[in-house]
């Protein structure tokens, strides 16, 4: 039951990296960025290049995942995203275009991990880390474990001190809606939009990295499964809310280790995306969404 | 203080504003009077930064600001009320006039803060709610308010009258006139040119994109032609 | 009430004791008002007071906390919306709202498709809607040249009238317009006000909320204010707008000169 | 290897080349097979163009991508029957791709002959062929070595989305029970695209099963092997084909005595094996994995039946198939026969050293 | 021609499934529902209509109508049960709703084949069948988008509030757009399993919604054209990308990526206004038609200081 618990807050947390920076960007500047869980895999693919190298050190391999899925979802952005909301015509349209071009981008970085590791497995066996278990009797924990959730707690509730107390934070809240008047209130649209993706990006790699070091291993294709599950963790949250990614996050991986625990665990999905769905007809916004603010 | 020097704005093939000529200078109000379509909200969005222009320029304290990035442009003093409210629907209303203030620095910023409350006593009361729930009335307060959070030495509002009832556009325009006495330049676009007259201390009249009347109010309440214009047969006959 | 010769015409329309609130906030708090057939009813108000809420209530789109809406005397709160604009009640919205990917025609068109049959399957398809009401609430609102136009490219003004033909052309038995002049200037507003008054003449219901006092005293038979979402006073429009309490709560100095 | 036997000369009603289409994945997820495979089919032809094993008449290949898409497979496939030049298909290695393929090849005709593709839908008829022996008909060896470890419970690990390993968990695996005398304590599916088996690994750990069935696709191998070690399970680890490849690779040291049998093995001393691994380490420099073997296996069954055939009519192949089979033979697999228009191999048992593949003998403890 | 056709019997059958399975999701959306339901409904199509071939050899079109009726059933019921979403959460719902039903389908025993799915749905489903089916279905759609029933789906999408103030029952048009969906879903799995004789769960899953979005946003998200040129452009693109060899899956992600960020309108919107263009520039009489409507002259020709001169449209954005 305990190590239930551990590992329930370990997946959690996990599920949370991930969400966090696909999060920031879709909640504030309404960017829900497709090529997230692809910018997360080819951080870890990127940092397995240069650990097998060089054997490095784990807080350094973090590193070098924060700085690659930063460059990346900065190139995603100038040449995707930032062309597409300059052009489209209106903000729907340019919402569903997003989420094209995240999918075609996704799939270059996924076509060229996939070229390069021909999906075989790839890790960090070469870095100077290793992994260790403490066996405390009642619970067995590792010292990624400890990482991972620390870390996740620890970004969350910066980023959600960001978005919250910031004037950047507003600022960006605010080019979400109308960036043109944002613009007149000497909001540099770019500039932040640059940085809350460079941010989102770096989430990802960081997260890309802990997983690499969690699961000794991950594939080329790894990245698509958590993009589905962030995007659940957001949505069953509310967009927008930090605290919402955080939840939704806990209760997807609550449930699952429940389901996995309990049953023989072919019904996973079925049963977390059940949940999603009687949780939206409950909550059409998400647990913490805020209505949509309409009037007559 | 601010002069606008034959400005051209052009969208695309449609050239909307063929040279408009126009001042501001502490203290005191210009109004900008003129048909639907004629080039105002153009004339104040490319002051703004926010539509380039095709030639002329936009000198604010001596400098050149024509071409500079829009946000760059609030830093030095100048903000726009824009034409239709624009609140951020989905912000609370005090977070709407904390955007307001992104540029001062926070002390100042929490200072202004208080006396916007104090000017529209309705916004203090509905800070944690949403902006866009506000009535239109409220709103166009809300947007006023957050234009004053800037704490500009030059401020363009585009028809700020418009949808408040008569004792709020009363309150409004003596807001405006208490804000221009305090110092500030004020390029106002109003078409409610009866009340616009009544504060204001110069007229600029543009149609079609170009100025064809320019001079001091008092001499704009006695043109016959922008009086009927803009004030109707009654007024004239009166 | 109204002018002693004739008896108060049968009331189409009846809202009593309407309430909408929101959570703490009291939008409307138990007004209501009647109109008349064939009559100008006009709602002013302070900001905030709860006009354009009361309108969205009488019209449906948002849900009452109390009371009672009445259509020909038949109770209709609690039918859909979209039945009342076949009852034929039509509005227009505060902001303007027309699609802006139709043409100035086609968004009058989605009017008059309203009356352009039921709801069965062969209608979907049906490639006109009414042209006679089509071209009548053109006519009307002088639109004839910007037919083609899309609202892009439209004057303010223009934007309104369109909203003003769309609802023409339902034919509507009663309109409501919530403030269909704002942003225009004097000369347009006085277009718009001949317009409502040539349908009052031909039969037509209207209430009509907005805030040039001027152009309600003119326009309209009967005035009711409107405070804090409660009724203040209610009659003829000269008499409303002298009432002190409307003067106090409204109207401020120079509206009063106007009284 | 090749045959013993070769008549040098002309087969005589072959044209000058055979052209045969080989409708694998070279991209996307399951590339590592396509590419593999194209490697063994390549070391095939070569030598059965150098052998002259069709005498004068040439084998060509035309490698198509059908890259992980079931609706390219089964295109290529119609445009290989059409194109009344190509004699026989080399099919894909995903099951739903072959299912696409295979009702379409056997309507019109045209020999197909597979690697991998485990599932029941794939063998549809006399034209569609198998050289990948499915894992249940050799998976016994599982059962002899745990008896040899005197394993008495048992947990079991599939994934629930793979026709072959959910196969293998749910049916295989409770009969080996049967037989080699041990209890299955839980049997556990898991999504297609699972990642993280933390919890599935503390269950199992928990109870202390003597062995555990891992029956999951490559890239969650080294996960749940790691994941299960480090939830402190000591007892035996057995896997299947899919644990071989290379996948063990990042799990290192601690995948150490993981065992799984296997069609094939680099290590074995069966004498055609030898053969091939031979030739296959001098023309790549790299030992050979079960794809590019099988693979192998495949485009000599297919020259075989060619020969057999004399002719490069699509029904005469067919029947030349069909014979070949009927006698099987010795291929990189080893021995092999035919079950129907499905292949059998003896198999092998292999197993991870922290490094290397090995192979694990049976009967020691 | 008649080799060409047989080559490539399957990418033509396969373009007019992706043309159903396409306006699916497009038709929903046209009225702004973000529903993905339709790709579950493939699935329940594919599956009726497989199952009723192999177990009870129902002729095919029987097959693919039960699969339709079953999907049209449950798009109506899940469209009364999600009637209060909308936007990305609607389609975070039906992404659930479909994925749910993979599982079901993994688990589903003998009735589905489990993981394997099931095969030997053999029926004789021809081709002009299908495409017959396409026409007529593309015919429907298209007088849809056209005058009132065009102009009503616009309204509903653009402003369902206003839409609702001219008498449009936006909650019946949005329910009938799940059916439609599903029975469209519903035709395409069900041909496409007839077509292919199997199914499997791999067939249906998020991968699925992923493409048919890609289809409709690359092609144009208004227009049942957009939908077939987005079908035929991701039907036929991994056969014409075999020219590239193993660079073909990047290639792919950088063709959809560059559509999605260059052409906004979709192709069809780029194929209008060419076909515009050279009309415009092919004669005056021609290009007449298009004449603009005096906003490019501001403030008209009205005389200065006459604000309202009657019926000039002049400019002023708002
Ligand atoms: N959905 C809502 N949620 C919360 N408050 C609301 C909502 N809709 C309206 N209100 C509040 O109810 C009050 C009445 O608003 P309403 O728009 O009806 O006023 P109004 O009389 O039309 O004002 P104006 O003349 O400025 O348009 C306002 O204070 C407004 O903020
Ligand atoms: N985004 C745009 N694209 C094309 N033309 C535009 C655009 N915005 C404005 N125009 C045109 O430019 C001209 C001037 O418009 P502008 O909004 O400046 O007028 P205005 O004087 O503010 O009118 P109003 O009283 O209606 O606010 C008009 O003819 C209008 O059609
Ligand atoms: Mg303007
Ligand atoms: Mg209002």
């Amino acid at each position: 039951m305990a190590q239930d618990v551990i590992n329930a807050a370990t997946l959690g947390s996990l599920y949370l990296l991930f969400a966090l920076g696909m999060s920031l960007a879709w909640g504030t500047i309404g960017i829900l960025n497709f090529a997230h869980g692809s910018i997360f895999m080819f951080s870890a693919f990127v940092c397995h290049l240069i650990v097998r190298e060089a054997a490095l050190p784990m807080p350094v391999a973090v590193l070098i995942g924060l700085v690659v899925g930063a460059v990346i979802s900065v190139l995603v952005q100038v040449l995707a995203f930032e062309p597409i909301q300059r052009r489209a015509a209106d903000h729907r349209r340019a919402e569903l275009q997003i989420l094209v071009g995240g999918i075609g981008m996704a799939g270059v970085l996924l076509a060229i991990a996939q070229r390069v590791t021909k999906s075989v497995p790839f890790g960090f066996s070469e870095s100077t880390f290793r992994v260790h278990v403490y066996d405390l009797g009642f619970v067995r924990l590792s010292n990624v474990q400890i990482v991972i959730v620390v870390a996740a707690c620890l970004l969350a509730g910066l980023a959600g001190w960001w978005l919250r107390s910031s004037r950047s934070g507003l600022a960006l809240r605010a080019i979400g809606v109308d960036p043109e008047v944002a613009t007149m209130m000497g909001v540099d649209r770019r500039k932040l939009a640059v940085a809350i993706m460079a941010a989102s990006g770096g989430l990802a790699g960081v997260a890309g990295v802990l997983l690499t070091y969690y699961l000794g291993s991950i594939a080329a294709e790894s990245g698509d499964a958590f993009l589905l599950k962030a995007f659940a963790a957001i949505v069953l949250g509310g967009v927008g809310s930090v605290g919402g990614a955080a939840v939704g996050a806990a209760i997807l991986a609550v449930v699952e280790t429940i389901v996995l625990v309990q049953t023989s665990g072919t019904w996973v999905d079925a049963v977390s995306f059940g949940l999603i769905f009687l949780m939206l007809l409950v909550r059409p916004r998400g647990i913490f969404g805020r209505k949509e603010v309409r009037r007559t | 203080m601010l002069e606008i020097r034959d400005l051209h704005v052009s969208y695309g093939k449609v050239e909307a504003v063929r040279g408009v000529s126009a001042s501001a200078a502490p203290g005191r109000i210009t109004l900008v009077l003129g048909a639907n379509g004629a080039g105002k909200s153009t004339t104040l969005r490319t002051v703004a930064g926010l539509v380039p222009a095709v030639s002329g320029e936009v000198v604010l304290d001596g400098k050149v600001i024509t071409g500079r990035p829009g946000h760059t442009i609030v830093r030095d003093g100048l903000v726009l009320v824009p034409e239709g409210r624009r609140v951020f629907a989905p912000l609370t209303v005090e977070e709407n006039l904390l955007l307001g203030g992104y540029v001062a620095p926070r002390a100042k910023s929490a200072e202004t803060l208080d006396r916007v409350y104090e000017m529209f006593p309705i916004l203090a009361q509905r800070r944690r709610g949403a902006a866009g729930l506000l009535s239109g009335g409220e709103q166009q307060m809300l947007a006023f308010g957050r234009a004053l959070m800037s704490s500009p030495r030059v401020m363009l509002m585009d028809e700020p009258s418009m949808g408040l009832a008569p004792a709020m556009v009363e309150s409004v325009f003596g807001a405006v006139r208490e804000i221009a006495d305090a110092g500030i330049a004020l390029l106002v676009v109003e078409q409610n040119a009866e009340l616009g007259l009544e504060i204001a201390d110069d007229v600029v009249v543009v149609a079609r994109g170009e100025v064809v009347f320019s001079g001091e109010a008092e001499q704009a309440r006695s043109d016959a032609s922008v009086v009927r214009a803009f004030l109707g047969e009654a007024a004239l006959s009166q | 009430m109204n002018t002693p010769e004739d008896a108060a015409p049968p009331a189409v329309l009846e809202a009593q004791d309407v309430a909408v609130h929101y959570g703490g906030v009291k939008a409307v708090d138990g007004f209501g008002l009647k109109l008349e057939a064939g009559r100008i009813c006009g709602i002013l108000g302070p900001n905030g007071s709860g006009k354009s809420t009361f309108l969205a209530a009488v019209t449906r789109l948002v849900p009452l906390t109390r009371g009672r809406l009445m259509l020909d005397g038949e109770e209709y709160h609690n039918t859909p919306a979209a039945s009342l604009a076949h009852r034929g009640v039509a509005r227009t919205f505060q902001t303007v709202r027309l699609l802006p990917d139709l043409t100035v025609l086609e968004n009058i068109q989605l009017g008059a498709d309203l009356r352009a049959g039921g709801g069965g399957v062969k209608q979907w398809f049906r490639r006109t809607a009414v042209p006679e009401a089509v071209e009548e609430a053109i006519e009307r609102t002088g639109l004839g040249a910007v037919r083609s136009a899309r609202p892009g490219e439209l004057s303010y003004g223009m934007a309104r009238r369109v909203e003003i033909a769309r609802a023409l052309a339902t034919r509507p038995r009663v309109l409501l317009l919530d403030e269909p002049t704002a942003g225009m200037n004097q000369a347009e507003r006085r277009e718009v006000s001949q317009l409502m008054q040539k349908l009052r003449d031909e039969g037509l219901t209207q209430l009509l909320v907005e805030h040039d006092v001027p152009m309600m005293v003119d326009t309209c038979d009967r005035l009711v204010a409107m405070k804090s979402g409660e009724l203040v006073t209610e009659g003829a429009p000269a008499e409303v707008v002298r009432d002190p309490a409307v003067q106090e709560a409204y109207l401020g100095k120079r509206g009063r000169n106007h009284a | 290897g090749g045959p013993t036997s070769t008549d040098a000369g002309s087969v005589k009603g072959l044209p000058s080349t055979v052209k045969i289409m080989s409708i694998k994945e070279m991209s996307g997820a399951v590339a590592f097979a396509g590419t593999n495979a194209t490697k063994g089919i390549d070391l095939a032809v070569e030598q059965i163009n150098q052998q002259k094993f069709l005498g004068d008449s040439k084998l060509e290949i035309d490698l198509k991508d059908s890259a992980a898409s079931a609706q390219q497979a089964a295109s290529l496939a119609t445009q290989a029957i059409s194109d009344k030049s190509y004699a026989a298909i080399l099919g894909p290695a995903s099951s739903a791709q072959a299912t696409a393929i295979s009702p379409i090849a056997q309507k019109s005709g045209l020999p197909v002959v597979y690697t991998q593709a485990g599932s029941d839908g794939v063998l549809v008829g006399n034209y569609t062929y198998r050289v990948t022996a499915p894992a249940e008909s050799y998976y016994q060896l599982a059962g002899q070595y745990l008896k040899s470890k005197h394993v008495k419970t048992a947990a079991v690990l599939f994934n629930s989305g793979n026709p072959t390993l959910t196969q293998l968990g749910q049916k295989t695996v409770p009969a080996l029970a049967d037989k080699y005398g041990f209890k299955v304590r839980s049997s556990d599916g898991v999504q297609v695209t699972a990642q993280d088996f933390t919890s599935n690994a503390s269950k199992i750990a928990q109870a202390k099963p003597d062995a555990v069935f891992l029956l999951l696709t490559g890239p969650q191998d080294p996960v749940a092997v790691t994941q299960l070690r480090q939830d402190g399970y000591r007892g035996e680890i057995v896997g299947m084909t899919s644990m071989g490849a290379g996948n063990l690779k990042t799990a290192g040291k601690t995948a150490a005595g993981v065992v799984w049998p296997s069609n094939f093995s680099a290590l074995d001393t069966n004498e055609s094996t030898k053969k091939f691994v031979e030739a296959y380490k001098a023309k790549y420099g790299e030992v050979p994995n079960n794809y590019a073997a099988e693979a192998y296996d495949a485009a000599w069954f297919l020259a075989r039946g060619i020969k057999e055939a004399g002719s490069a009519s699509r029904t005469e192949i067919q029947k030349g198939l069909a014979k070949v089979a009927a006698s099987g033979f010795e291929g990189a697999q080893g021995a092999m026969t035919f079950d129907g228009t499905d292949v059998r191999v003896t198999g092998v048992l292999a197993g991870w050293d922290g490094t290397n593949e090995t192979l694990v003998p049976l009967g020691s403890s | 021609m008649s080799y060409w056709y047989d080559a490539h019997l399957i990418l033509i059958q396969s373009t007019f499934v992706s043309l159903l399975l396409a306006l699916s999701i497009q038709f929903p959306l046209r009225m702004g529902v973000f529903s993905f339901a339709g790709i579950g409904s493939y699935g329940i199509g594919a599956y009726a209509a497989a199952i009723m071939t192999i177990r009870y050899s129902w002729p095919a079109f029987a097959a693919i109508g039960a699969g339709m009726v079953v999907a049209m059933v449950a798009g109506y019921l899940l469209a009364l049960l999600v009637s209060r979403l909308d936007g990305l959460y609607l389609g975070m719902a039906t992404i659930a709703f479909t994925l749910i039903l993979t599982v079901v389908a993994i688990n589903g025993g003998s009735l589905t084949g489990g993981a394997q799915g099931l095969y030997g749905a053999i029926s004789t489903l021809q081709t002009g069948q299908v495409i017959l089916v396409c026409a007529v279905v593309v015919v429907l759609l298209a007088l849809s988008e056209r005058g009132r029933m065009g102009r009503r789906i616009d309204a509903v999408r653009e402003d369902p509030e206003l839409a609702v103030s001219v008498g449009i029952r936006v909650i019946r048009m949005r329910r009938m757009a799940f059916v439609v969906s599903g029975a469209l879903g519903a035709c395409a799995g069900g041909m496409n399993a007839l077509l292919r004789t199997t199914v499997s769960p791999d067939d249906v899953g998020f991968s699925l919604v992923v493409l048919a979005l890609t289809m409709i946003i690359v092609g144009g998200s208004r227009s049942w054209a957009g939908a077939l040129i987005g079908s035929v452009i991701f039907t036929w693109l991994p056969q014409v990308l075999q020219a590239v060899g193993d660079w073909q899956t990047v290639v792919y992600g950088v063709i959809v990526a560059l559509t999605a960020v260059y052409v906004p309108s979709g192709l069809l919107g780029v194929a209008q206004n060419g076909y515009r263009r050279m009309r415009r520039r092919s004669g005056p009489v021609a290009g007449a038609t298009e004449k603009a409507t005096g906003s490019e002259e501001p403030g008209g020709d009205s005389a200065p200081l006459e604000p309202l001169s009657e019926d000039v449209p002049t400019g002023g954005t708002r």
